[in-house]
């Protein structure tokens, strides 16, 4: 593969870029892999690369139905932090996060991380008592979470309008400094470049049909729109379509998949320098590098597939942008879009082994698949390859639903993010 | 010549002027002009720099596909909103325009130095660097690179301007007033039936507002628009809604409106609103979107002056304007010609029309060479030249390489014309792939939903307006004759710009995205017509592709060797042009952003001085601060007087549920852990209630007034959803119970009054009730009589001290605290909010369900094991309470604290350690769910949820700060009067 | 004997509208939340005077009463009279359950040649004399809120919400109120 | 936003005024005391999720207060049909009756 540098890159400006070489081979597939991962998001192609990085497993496909990253991973707001509550949630979005801290150098592909501050605005009494818990357990966790008056607030972030005569004025903010946002189809073309390079193979196109059983209930395979493809073992990485896959090897998960929408205003030049979340008015936004305001409005209640969703929600959830930045009444909206998120009960991801031998899933991830990938895909690998959770992932088992040891980050979060 | 406006041409009315400004420059325009017509016409064509070479830019169009004229127009400091389309937003007098995106000016701008690195520039290259040093990104290359990018600069004032919402139901809504439109609408309007006619321009007509040369009904086209426009605005049931974009077409034919009501005004009335968002619901939707004329894709055909030819001749035609004085055309469709015809007989001279087609429609090409218009055909314009202004073509036969280089002052470009199924594709029909002439049409609808005319791929008049006809369901015809078909012309790169070449043939303007970006594209591996898009960005812009797609797909399948439909087409979506937020978001701002409510005693708290607090959309009374009291002392001396005198405290927000019938006792029996069938009336018992996982999910006191009626009580917050809870147990699982519920939150107004004095304070108020602890002792109810009107009496105490819970008729709440505070007064007693309360209550070790618990505690783990029933079989929460992980050793337990330094008030959310001198990670026992001081016991109270609490008693935990670490010893939670004797005094 | 509590009422004081609408703040009334099953609908309308209601988006009035269909079991009975609702649903001997929810509601009058469009500003029901006639009525939201809509004559509604919200309302009416009239 | 007949109130109205309440036609065991940890996190927390018709509850809360079940693609969102609580699951419009799962009643 050729490296990527400001060399290649002023080599190839002198004969106008005729040199570059694709970023990823699609080759006709194989009769049968060691590994097939279902599911060509940035969770799967990342579980593919690590395999073939770290684990010396390189016999492996990624099939996708679509194209490359073109569910979740490519449809979300790109919001990375790992300021959470549980000790389960704070393992496996810690680990991830210290992957986004250096994953642009790994894959050798600027996948544009930018650690420029999450933010979460307190409102009331309980808010500040949970930010404090929050607080408190990411230090003592050695997670990066710092409580902020409202004047350090609106001195990070100045739009923000912190007077008292607010519907819901602002008493304080929780800010975690190494969060960030990234550029979402970078993540997806980078680690696709780096597993293809490492002979990974990648099948866009490709829709799994059925789960081939063995005599002993083992997975053999997958039937596929290209015809059936052999395998020892099977990931599947397939987000708010999980159930649906999950259904074909007769295993049922705890999800219910609902639209979650986001939008997009026209490009403005640099306004807005940090992510905002606030869970009380339910909103959250940041700044591309393009300049557009990026919003992540609210899920739809109902379960659907459809990637679309109302217009109430985008409404709702610019009522509450505009009444934390006044300023921004004037701004347009220039595109709004919807993806399909995989909810859980306990609105904590799964990563588990399954009754069915051989047959691995990792779903679940609800609104905070994006900032996730990295370790997701990372102990995803991890547990196809050695057949038993890593150590950071040991709570995000199934069996969290039998026995009741549920992992609450739905009490402690209620906004979408 | 400065002023190209033509005398005699064109529809608006010379004298009436407005003036208006661009980048400080004072300019005169027309009343109905818009800003781009009023530039034109006073020969500006320079309207803009593009996002990343900065490369000047002018209008390109005339309507909102623009591309480059994004400007920002302000009618004050305040009044300001960027990334304006030059060629929709009218002129107003006053008008205070400025172009974006350049520095230090639009003619002279620091940023086209990116041009001249474009090599460097190419699509996606800074996926290949910017990766060292690692912090380098964040830090030194993101914010030059965003700096450089973005368009216009966001508002920094409040938008002081006013927005409004309608929603509105019809039987047919028609999006576009084109000939098809309005046919469409009248027929349907002749029927009887309910019609909205939506068309974003000022004007209806469509494409009849610059087809000069196409007669309906015997009349010239735009004034047969008019007269079908006065008969249906005529007609009750036909609503026309002019400058009023269709921008989303949602699920079960719910569509979104916007609509420009002041913006084309010098002073609107202030009490208008500035746009108008409309919500339909339409039974049918008729679509009638028209075309989109697209550009011609050769090298260098972006430079100011070069622009669609129907633009040219809307200019001409409507606004009276000509975009040049020596103006080339470049088409591969018949359209231009019109343009071209139409100039040069309003006197404008037409250097050449380069027809790439060997052999276009002879009459055409006869017509224009009858007018003395040189018309090469089987030519193509390879390159143009001009800094600011394109200054000359340059043509060669095709194949050929002898050059001639034309002089032109503009160039008019064709590509054909691109069906607008933007709104159709949206409302998630089909699209099939019509090869025969290069374009998607609509195919399998997905709502009630019909599209006629240009946008369903009828070109030939007469067809259009009979399909439009019969769509509208009426009985109605009309009769046409057009000069042109729509079908036709080329997609993808034209002569010059083709594989090999390294010129900069744009695709997407807005963007800069060329036809080499797109091969580019392809080369790298995106072979996905979505990869294509997200690599190079083509079509992001905020014209959102409305001209780059089908050229930007035609190049990439002939890359791919593929055809266009194998690879692909990017869905459309809302909105087709952007919206305002303040429009979207209409009346929902400031007091109306989400409703504040008060209690009936909101008016006695204030005058008494009280600061409030928000729970849920409530405004509680937080302290009643007396005069340089700040909170701490106006909280201690609350928490003093209700325990030695009394306190007085609104407890209206409870939430307060009516279980009323002869099975409400069965029925509770089911929803609470507790037993009430055991319940006499004229008692009160605390309930918990949990959801079948058994995690505490609310709690109350609840209250039996007569064998078939309970006065339930939620938490404030918690009162909807216990409700909505409820319900659904009683509607689908419980339904043969004879039992209703009713909320009766807001009936009652609740005065809690407590502490030693609490019955002498009421006792004269109530009127047919024995206060006596024997006649009514603690967790008593009862029905009487409070100042004449009917109220509801409770024995209940959440502070420990004797206690009254006076319920009354919410209207006559007022007076009645008003009585109740002169005689408190006059006794000693204070007012108190709820941050006293909080403290009372914790002295006591009552828990707030939702501060003390989370989600995952149990009636157990909160010290609440006993009011979960042993004998009965069945409860909601009766499983899932034996789970395995909730009958643990070692959960979660809500225990004491008492910090070794009695003065060290800990913090909420504060993590309990047993071992503060571990490493990170440390192993954390729980955290702290309430702390404060307590005047009363004279030192700090805290409340835990500690693992293991109850084992744990007289052990000391930790609770590591930031700045120091804090030992407390655990203990039971009850801290005040452990023997619980006053309550009953 | 202690001194008689005498009422505030919610939106005391609270007047607007525009050049096409008039809002005001309805009389206090008394009403009760009126629950009961099909059979026993006749035995409490006799008692109560007037025939409630079967079909859904329908009322009915009698005098000064009103009962408004909310639900298939369910009534608002609103009476701007004497009152004695509770005490006449009891003498039906029917069983049902009677709920005074005279304080938890407040209503205001909207009326006019705006009025439609006014309530349209923030409720997302048809509201068109075909398909909302006059006598109709339903629970639905107006903004953010719950309300109870009546038509009681071509061009005018009677909005019942929760007292807490009636300054939503009202406010929100008002500001529709301005907008019906361009 | 979606349009829902409600079939209490014989009106289609917005989405707005109704509540997602989750897939329908899930029983409430009879002896839910007596169930094993299995059953319990099946009845409790499992679901078909399915992607295309699917049976489910709606309530509508800000109108007449009643839930009833809906049969809707989750694909297209279209609605095929909603019927009263209570109900035993119905066949999709224009199919034959499913038995299996249809017997359960009083969980609507």
């Amino acid at each position: 593969m050729r490296k990527y540098s400001v060399f290649a890159l002023a080599r190839e400006a002198m004969r106008s870029h005729k040199g570059w070489e694709p970023h990823w081979v699609s080759p006709e597939p194989r009769p049968s892999y060691d590994v097939i991962i279902i599911g060509g998001g940035g969770h799967g192609l990342g579980a593919a690369y690590y395999l073939a990085k770290e684990h010396g497993i390189t016999n492996v496909a990624v099939i996708e139905k679509g194209w490359l990253g073109g569910g979740n991973t490519g449809r979300n707001t790109t919001i990375i932090r790992s300021n959470y509550l549980y000790e389960e949630s704070m393992d496996i979005y810690e680990h991830s996060l210290k992957l986004w801290e250096g994953l642009s150098q790994d894959l050798n592909y600027n996948v544009m991380y930018s650690p420029r501050g999450v933010m979460m605005l307190s409102h009331n009494t309980h808010d500040m008592q949970s930010f404090k818990r929050h607080i408190n357990a990411n230090r003592l966790y050695g997670i990066d979470n710092e409580w902020l008056t409202p004047e350090q607030a609106k001195k990070f972030c100045p739009p923000l309008d912190i007077s008292k005569t607010a519907r819901y004025p602002i008493n304080g903010a929780a800010l975690q400094k190494r969060g960030g946002t990234a550029r979402h189809d970078a993540v997806a073309w980078g680690y696709a470049r780096g597993a293809s390079d490492r002979g990974v193979h990648i099948i866009q196109n490709c829709e799994v049909t059925g789960i081939r059983r063995g005599p002993n209930g083992e997975v053999t395979g997958v039937e596929t729109s290209r015809g059936f493809i052999g395998a020892k073992k099977i990931g599947v990485s397939a987000a708010g379509h999980s159930s649906v896959v999950m259904q074909m090897a007769g295993v049922r998960v705890p999800l219910t998949s609902n639209p979650l929408q986001a939008l997009v205003s026209e490009p403005l030049k640099p306004i807005f320098p940090c992510v905002v979340m606030s869970n009380t008015v339910h909103a959250y936004i940041s700044q591309s590098d393009k300049g557009e305001l990026v919003i992540g409005a609210g899920t739809d209640q109902y379960h659907s597939y459809s990637q679309t969703g109302g217009l109430q929600i985008i409404t709702h959830t610019l009522d509450a942008i505009c009444e934390l930045f006044p300023i921004f009444r004037r701004v347009k909206m220039m595109r709004q879009w919807g993806g399909i998120t995989d909810n859980t009960p306990d609105r904590s991801a799964i990563q588990s082994v399954t009754p069915v031998k051989n047959l691995f899933v990792n779903c679940g991830w609800g609104t905070g698949g994006f900032k996730a990938t990295p370790g997701s895909a990372h102990l995803f690998a991890w547990l196809i390859a050695k057949g038993e959770p890593h150590r950071l992932a040991e709570g995000l088992t199934l069996d969290r639903f039998r026995t009741g040891r549920l992992i609450d980050e739905a009490a402690a979060a209620a906004v979408a993010h | 010549m400065s002023n190209y406006r033509i005398k005699g041409a064109g529809r608006l009315t010379p004298a009436r002027t407005a003036r208006f400004t661009f980048d400080g420059k004072i300019y005169t325009a027309l009343e109905g002009d818009t800003v781009a017509s009023a530039l034109l016409a006073n020969g500006v064509h320079l309207m803009g720099r593009s996002f990343k070479y900065h490369r000047p830019r002018g209008v390109l169009s005339a309507g909102p596909e623009e591309p480059n004229a994004l400007l920002d127009v302000a009618r004050d400091a305040a009044r300001r909103q960027p990334n304006v389309r030059a060629s929709v937003q009218e002129v107003f007098d006053g008008a205070i325009i400025r172009s974006q995106n350049r520095w230090p000016t639009l003619g002279f701008d620091i940023g086209s130095l990116n041009n001249l690195l474009s090599p460097f520039f190419a699509a996606g290259f800074y996926y290949k660097t910017f990766m060292w040093p690692r912090e380098a990104w964040a830090k030194l290359y993101e914010p030059i690179i965003r700096r450089a990018a973005g368009l216009g600069v966001a508002p920094t004032e409040t938008d002081p301007d006013h927005y409004a919402n309608r929603f509105a139901h019809c039987d047919v809504l028609v999006a576009g007033a084109g000939a098809a439109g309005l046919t469409a609408a009248l027929s349907a309007a002749k029927t009887g039936a309910e019609v909205i006619l939506v068309d974003e321009r000022a004007d209806v007509g469509g494409a009849l507002l610059f087809d000069t040369s196409t007669m309906i009904d015997g009349k010239p086209g735009y004034d047969w628009a008019q007269g079908v426009l006065a008969e249906l605005t005529a007609m009750a049931n036909v609503r026309v809604l002019t400058r009023t974009t269709v921008f989303g077409y949602y699920n079960h034919n719910f569509l979104g409106l916007v609509e420009r009501v002041t913006d084309h005004l010098p002073n609107p009335n202030r009490s208008l609103p500035r746009e108008r968002l409309w919500q339909v619901r339409a039974k049918k939707v008729m679509l009638a979107t028209g075309a989109i004329e697209r550009h011609m894709v050769f090298a260098n055909n972006d430079r100011p002056g070069i622009m669609l030819a129907s633009a040219a001749r809307l200019y001409l035609n409507h606004y009276g304007v000509a975009v040049g004085s020596r103006i080339g055309v470049y088409t591969a469709h018949d359209s231009a010609y019109e343009a071209a015809i139409d100039l040069k007989k309003a006197g404008v001279e037409i250097a050449a029309i380069v027809d790439c087609r060997a052999k276009p429609g002879e009459a055409l090409v006869s017509a224009a060479r009858n007018l003395g218009i040189e018309v090469l055909t089987g030519y193509s314009v390879i390159d143009t030249a001009g800094r600011l202004r394109i200054s000359s073509m340059t043509v060669a036969r095709n194949g050929s390489t002898n050059h001639r280089k034309i002089p032109v002052d503009a160039l008019l470009m064709s590509g054909g014309w691109t069906p607008s199924v933007h709104l159709f594709s949206q409302s998630r029909g089909k699209l099939k792939f019509d090869a025969e002439n290069q374009r998607f049409l609509p195919n399998i609808y997905a709502e009630n939903c019909v599209s006629v005319g240009a946008c369903n791929g009828t070109d030939e008049l007469g067809a259009l307006l009979a399909e439009a006809a019969e769509a509208g369901g009426g009985s109605l015809s009309v009769s046409g004759e057009a000069a042109f078909g729509w079908t036709g012309g080329m997609i993808g790169a034209a002569e010059g710009a083709g594989k090999e070449t390294t010129v900069k043939a744009f695709v997407d303007f807005q963007h800069d995205v060329t036809a080499k970006d797109i091969r580019l594209a392809v080369r790298e591996g995106m072979h996905s017509i979505e990869h294509i898009k997200r690599f190079t960005t083509n079509g992001m812009a905020s014209d959102q592709g409305k001209l780059s797609n089908m050229h930007g797909l035609a190049i990439a399948a002939e890359m791919l060797g593929k055809e266009i439909p194998q690879v692909g087409l990017t869905t459309f979506r809302a909105p087709y042009t952007p919206v305002t937020y303040g429009t979207l978001i209409a009346h929902s701002r400031g007091d109306l952003f989400d409703p504040a409510r008060k209690t009936p005693l909101h008016a006695e708290l204030v005058k008494a001085g009280a600061e409030f607090e928000d729970v849920g959309n409530w405004k509680r009374a937080w302290y009643f601060p007396r005069r340089g009291e700040d909170m701490h002392a106006a909280v201690n001396r609350e928490c003093r007087t209700a325990r030695e005198v009394a306190g007085i405290f609104d407890a209206s927000t409870l939430g307060k549920i009516e279980v009323v019938g002869p099975d409400a006792a069965k029925f509770l029996n089911l929803l609470y852990t507790n037993a009430w069938d055991t319940l006499k009336p004229g008692k009160c018992r605390y309930g918990i209630m949990t959801r079948e996982d058994g995690f505490v999910y609310d709690d109350g006191v609840v209250g039996r007034l007569a064998e078939d009626r309970f006065h339930v009580t939620t938490t404030t917050g918690g009162a909807p959803r216990v409700l909505h809870h409820m319900e659904d147990y009683l509607q689908t699982e419980f339904p043969d119970l004879k039992v209703w519920l009713t909320s009766t939150t807001e009936q009652w107004a609740v005065i809690a009054v407590q502490g030693p004095k609490a019955r002498e304070i009421i006792a004269p108020l109530v009127e047919g009730l024995d206060l006596s602890n024997e006649a009514f002792p603690h967790m008593s109810v009862a029905e009487c009589t409070v100042m004449g009107v009917p109220a509801r009496l409770f024995r209940v105490s959440f502070t420990g001290e004797v206690g009254f819970e006076v319920n009354v008729p919410a209207d006559y709440g007022a007076a009645v605290w008003k009585a109740i505070w002169e005689r408190g007064q006059a006794l000693g007693a204070c007012l108190y909010g709820t941050e006293t309360m909080h403290v009372l209550r914790a002295e006591k070790g009552y828990i707030i369900v939702g501060q003390d618990t989370d989600g995952t505690v149990t009636p157990d783990d909160a010290g609440y094991g006993w009011a979960v029933s042993k004998k009965k079989t069945d409860f909601v929460g009766i499983r899932g309470l034996k789970r395995p992980d909730l009958m643990r050793e070692g959960r979660k337990q809500l225990v004491g604290l008492l910090t070794a330094d009695p003065t060290e008030v800990l913090e909420e959310g504060g993590q309990i350690v047993a071992n503060p001198n571990q490493a990170k990670p440390m192993t954390m026992l729980g955290h702290v769910t309430s702390a404060y001081w307590s005047e009363n016991l004279g030192r700090s109270i805290a409340i835990a949820l500690v693992a293991g609490g109850r084992a744990r008693m007289g052990e000391t935990v930790y609770i590591p700060m930031k700045d120091k670490t804090i030992a407390a010893t655990v203990t039971d939670m009850v801290f005040f009067d452990k023997e619980g004797g006053r309550i009953h005094g | 004997m202690a001194e008689l509590a005498t009422r505030t009422l919610p939106l005391a004081g609270a007047h607007g509208g525009s050049a096409s609408v008039r809002l005001q703040p309805a009389a206090p009334a008394n009403r009760i939340s009126l629950r009961a099953r099909p059979d026993d609908v006749a035995a409490l309308s006799s008692a109560l005077k007037l025939a409630l209601p079967t079909a859904p988006k329908t009322s009915a009035m009698n005098g000064t009463r009103t009962a408004l269909w909310l639900g298939p079991d369910e009534w608002l009975v609103i009476d701007e009279g004497e009152g004695g609702l509770v005490e006449a649903a009891a003498s039906s001997g029917a069983l049902h359950s009677a709920t005074d929810v005279s304080h938890r509601n407040t209503a205001i009058l909207v009326s006019g040649p705006g009025a439609v469009a006014t309530l349209n500003g923030g409720c997302p029901l048809d509201l068109s004399l075909k398909a909302f006639p006059v006598g109709a009525c339903a629970r639905t939201l107006f903004g953010k809120i719950e309300v109870v809509l009546l038509r009681t004559a071509e061009d005018s509604f009677r909005l019942e919400c929760w007292r807490s919200f009636s300054d939503y309302a009202f406010g929100l009416l008002a500001e529709a109120a301005e907008d019906a009239c361009s | 936003m979606l349009l829902i007949h409600c079939p209490y109130c014989g009106d289609d109205r917005s989405e707005l005024e109704f509540r997602w309440a989750g897939e329908a036609h899930i029983a409430r065991p009879e002896v839910i005391s007596e169930i094993s940890d299995e059953d319990f996190a099946e009845y409790f927390f499992l679901r078909d999720n399915t992607k295309g018709i699917a049976w489910e509850r709606w309530r509508h809360i800000h109108g007449c207060g009643r839930f009833f079940n809906a049969i809707r693609d989750t694909v297209s969102d279209k609605f095929l049909l909603t019927y009263e609580a209570g109900l035993p699951r119905q066949p999709v419009p224009g199919t034959e009756p499913v038995s299996a799962g249809g017997a359960e009643g009083g969980a609507a």
